[in-house]
């Protein structure tokens, strides 16, 4: 587990423009990458070009552009799904995750209020799994069918050290689960959780399962199928893609069983003004005029991380992500989020300072460059399990450096001394 | 965009002091939330008998120090203030605080709050600053409906 | 009524290099704007450029970069809304029209599930009123109302000419009539229909209002508020903005009633793990990271629209629709989908070339530089009504010249005999 | 790409005259549709007795040039071979259809259907040119099934 030399970081930072801004006189320094990460020139020339040349109508035309148009999209679904471990039709394209996860969510609900599909349909007093670490993304969909068909929410708990066991959801699964649904790392903790295991065992159950792998997609190799979910849900803008655009990953079986929840024109075959027949996935899932160069622009994204390749990111990013943790924990008076012991972790780290309100250190960080995240980061329920409102987070990404880290950590160590706290 | 504009040493103080914190029970609370940080306030507006002034604010709540010291500062500074001369300066302190900088809080008029006038260059704070505020305007409108 | 000089041509398409391109060694003439329109330059470039240097997380970050990226999305909405009439915080953004239909659809069947808000509810034998010259986007959501809640899907007639008149649609209003769902403009025919008279009509009647907006967006100007509607759906890649991004406007009574559909981060105030509270609209329907750089493509491009002119650009499109109306009609063997008697039209026309398939006629242009758009135009149903399974259509932009027209039209007299008609 | 590549005499020719136009009652008809355009077919596969050999194509449908010529030269070109041998046929035809111009149907083996080679190249019509094939192989699954 090795860490990029500064040759490596330099010719990486290189692709990324933002990171010469200055913020406040300061160079950037991006620790938000958990948020949402920078973009990378080449990819974003391409997808320029792509939409000032070879704008066309997708799978709607006979003229050369529109069949040039329409292979260009085939050719960056399958480049997409390629680096993610996906069959180009199992791979749905949506908005981002939020919209992959409803997708799912929405099926249920529409299949619910009639019954059918059965292996849809959830019924009063069906249960639902989440967990305490969830992101709103994967929380409030649930509330919204447990609301509907008065299924109930159970929340399988977290330690105090912020760590996910697969005996915790175990313990809250029962003869009435019928979903599971929880993430691959969650976006505060930073720790990995054992997805395969938790699935196996939610699957065994006969449940559904649903993985939120936001923070898995550009951190490590992400291989939905090694997850052995039935949906798995990421978002493009946190591998350095493009905003607008995000996934849902499905087995065969779970698509093609799944009811459709948008509609119109492209996922038909034939009409009538009472009636329609629809094509199959991922087309059925996929209505209207497509996210085109959305799509171009994120394959060519993922092409980059392939050509710097994901486990040397993954690698580096583990490494400096444990020196960062290091570093924190030895400040005095800060308590960070999530153990770091017999746990793998990410390059993230979330944390509180004792009397300085974290709407506070983002402010002060800002006024020397540093981008950290503060609030509750769309996961109030978490915070408040740890007794928190709210928390600062670091997050690296592939162009992140030791130089990054240490202006932070020392930023961080002023942070009492300026609130007048000693 | 300074941060010392930000943080005078009187918001520093007042996060700490916090005139008016602590609730006593009755009178028409407000809760405030603020989504994007998880902060809240909630303020009792108290008024005399007549209902003309207003001779107490009551809060409690969690937050930044700016939205913590823009309570203790408004506390500060207009108890004791008519109702009407509160609605006025209320409408004051907001107009500064969307100005972007453009207007300071003139310190005749706003005292120890003009400290918070470097909010407003500040665009995602201008919040933090009101969230009493709005806590206040909110709680004097539930008093007085109660007395109609 | 007057079409751009050569001059401002010029200078209009000297914005849209696809304009250069060549195409089976023409130089390419694009009459396909009505399924896509080719991007302006500048408002490209701003989008990459913003993608590159700005990135950062809206509506979650206290840092710098977060600000100013959560001021230009702010401004980018209202830079939108102002467009077409739109109050900002009414004008719920969206990956396209088609999901902005579904968004209202979806809402009625959430809401039938329930039974509850009782405006968006339906019953079995409620009825919802389209018209045969609906695209699919605006006719299969409906149908998959009427599936799940057993409403009843009544259609209201075109004219032979394709003429959708008030009385159509009032001989199918009912009592039981719940929603009017109808377009502007029909993608085939080109009729602008009495959107404003049928609305009045519904609304009168108690209905709730849906308008598909799609053709109407940059062909002239589209005053949402000027329907009388509920909702006006329409898409930015029809209005030469980005793919990936679209809108739904809608009273602020309707859109204060209608149900959440999509759930997650960024339309909440409060989660518990039970249950949460959500923010007034439009950030109730926007869950999750948002279409950052789109918005902002999007907003620079009706700024670009604007600095050209809407009324201009529309006067421009539809005296030469006439002209190319006229001379295609002229043609031999050649049928016209939408009468040009007693209507009002857009720059569009859709045919049918006795004894030569659409499909053939497409590939015919191509092989002259000529980008038609040829098949249903995702119309089924009113191909049948027409008597036809398909047409060959060609739409202008605000970039479309007399050149363009004569060329086409030209192409078009010689389709027959390279197929051995005559 | 040369639009006579695609449009050879032959082709136009077919799509005139039309071999196998005409449904007749019974066996297995297999109905296909483009829904991009819209165009379809319906085609039944007759076999001899022994079920060993093709002895007719029936079709109608309505499409372009391409559809209607691959569905009319395959008739043409087709009809009375064993069934092993159309499926290495159709195969061989389907191999060709999606080599983007590579591979170029050779007249020994498949006639008047070597006219079909220039549709590769254009990738947006090589579903056309499959209509006919993709309902003839689902219509012999279907009388074939109902021998067992
Ligand atoms: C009239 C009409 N309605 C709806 C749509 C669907 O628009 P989109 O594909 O952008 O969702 C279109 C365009 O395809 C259209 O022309
Ligand atoms: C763990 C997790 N899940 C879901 C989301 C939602 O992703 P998006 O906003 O792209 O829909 C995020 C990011 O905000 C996340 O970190």
């Amino acid at each position: 587990m090795s860490q990029f030399t500064a040759e490596q970081s330099a010719a990486i930072r290189a692709e990324f423009p933002e990171l010469s801004e200055t913020v406040n006189g300061h160079p950037l320094v991006y620790l938000d990458t958990a948020a949402t990460s920078l973009r990378p020139r080449g990819a974003v020339d391409v997808e320029s070009e792509f939409a000032l040349r070879h704008t066309a109508a997708v799978n709607r035309g006979a003229h050369t552009l529109a069949a040039e148009a329409t292979e260009a999209y085939d050719d960056a679904r399958a480049t997409i799904a390629g680096f993610v471990g996906s069959r180009p039709n199992q791979m749905v394209f949506t908005s981002n995750a939020t919209e992959s996860i409803n997708l799912v969510a929405l099926a249920v609900r529409l299949a619910s209020a009639v019954g059918s599909p059965a292996r849809f349909a959830l019924r009063e007093g069906d249960e639902i799994v989440v967990t305490e670490s969830e992101h709103h993304a994967n929380l409030v969909p649930w509330q919204e069918v447990a609301r509907q068909t008065g299924a109930v929410i159970r929340v399988a708990p977290v330690t105090d050290g912020g760590e996910l066991t697969v005996h915790a959801v175990e313990s809250v699964l029962s003869e009435r689960t019928r979903i599971v649904a929880f993430s691959s790392v969650s976006n505060v903790l930073g720790i990995t959780n054992p997805t395969r295991e938790i699935a196996d065992r939610a699957r065994a159950a006969g449940t559904r399962v649903v993985v939120d792998a936001c923070q898995s997609a550009a951190h490590g190799r992400l291989d939905v199928e090694s997850y052995g979910a039935d949906f798995v849900a990421f978002s493009a803008h946190k591998m350095y893609g493009p905003t607008g655009i995000g996934a849902l990953w499905g087995t065969a079986d779970a698509l093609a069983e799944m009811p459709v929840v948008l509609t119109g024109g492209s996922m038909i075959t034939r009409v009538e003004y009472d009636s329609s027949d629809y094509l199959p996935a991922p087309a059925k899932f996929e209505p209207g005029t497509p996210r085109l160069t959305q799509a171009i622009g994120w394959a060519h994204t993922v092409s980059y991380l392939d050509t710097v390749g994901v486990d040397a990111i993954a690698a580096h990013e583990e490494s400096l992500g444990a020196e960062m943790y290091a570093a924190v924990a030895d400040i005095p008076h800060v308590t960070i989020l999530g153990t770091d012991t017999g746990v793998h972790r990410v390059g993230l780290v979330s944390f509180a300072i004792d009397g300085v309100h974290p709407h506070d250190v983002g402010q002060y960080l800002d006024s020397r460059g540093i981008a950290a995240r503060v609030g509750h980061h769309c996961a109030q329920p978490l915070h408040k399990r740890l007794g928190v409102d709210s928390s600062t987070r670091f997050s690296l990404g592939m162009y992140s450096t030791v130089d990054d880290v240490a202006i932070a950590v020392a930023a961080l160590a002023d942070v009492r001394r300026y609130f007048g706290e000693s | 965009m300074q941060l010392d504009d930000l943080y005078q040493q009187i918001i520093l103080d007042h996060n700490k002091k916090r005139a008016g914190y602590g609730l006593n029970e009755g009178g028409f609370p407000s809760h405030q939330y603020n989504p994007t940080c998880g902060d809240e306030i909630t303020l009792t507006v108290r008024l005399s008998d007549d209902g003309e002034t207003i001779t107490a604010f009551e809060w409690e709540g969690s937050g930044c120090s700016i939205s913590q010291a823009s309570a203790s500062l408004m506390t500060s500074e207009a108890t004791g203030m008519s109702v009407a001369d509160f609605e006025r300066f209320a409408n004051g302190f907001r107009e500064a605080m969307r100005s972007r900088g453009t207007i300071v809080l003139p310190e005749e008029e706003f005292g120890d709050l003009a400290a918070l006038s470097g909010v407003s260059k500040f665009v995602a704070r201008v919040k933090c600053a009101m969230l009493a505020w709005v806590a206040a305007e909110d709680s004097l409108l539930l008093t007085q409906e109660s007395r109609n």
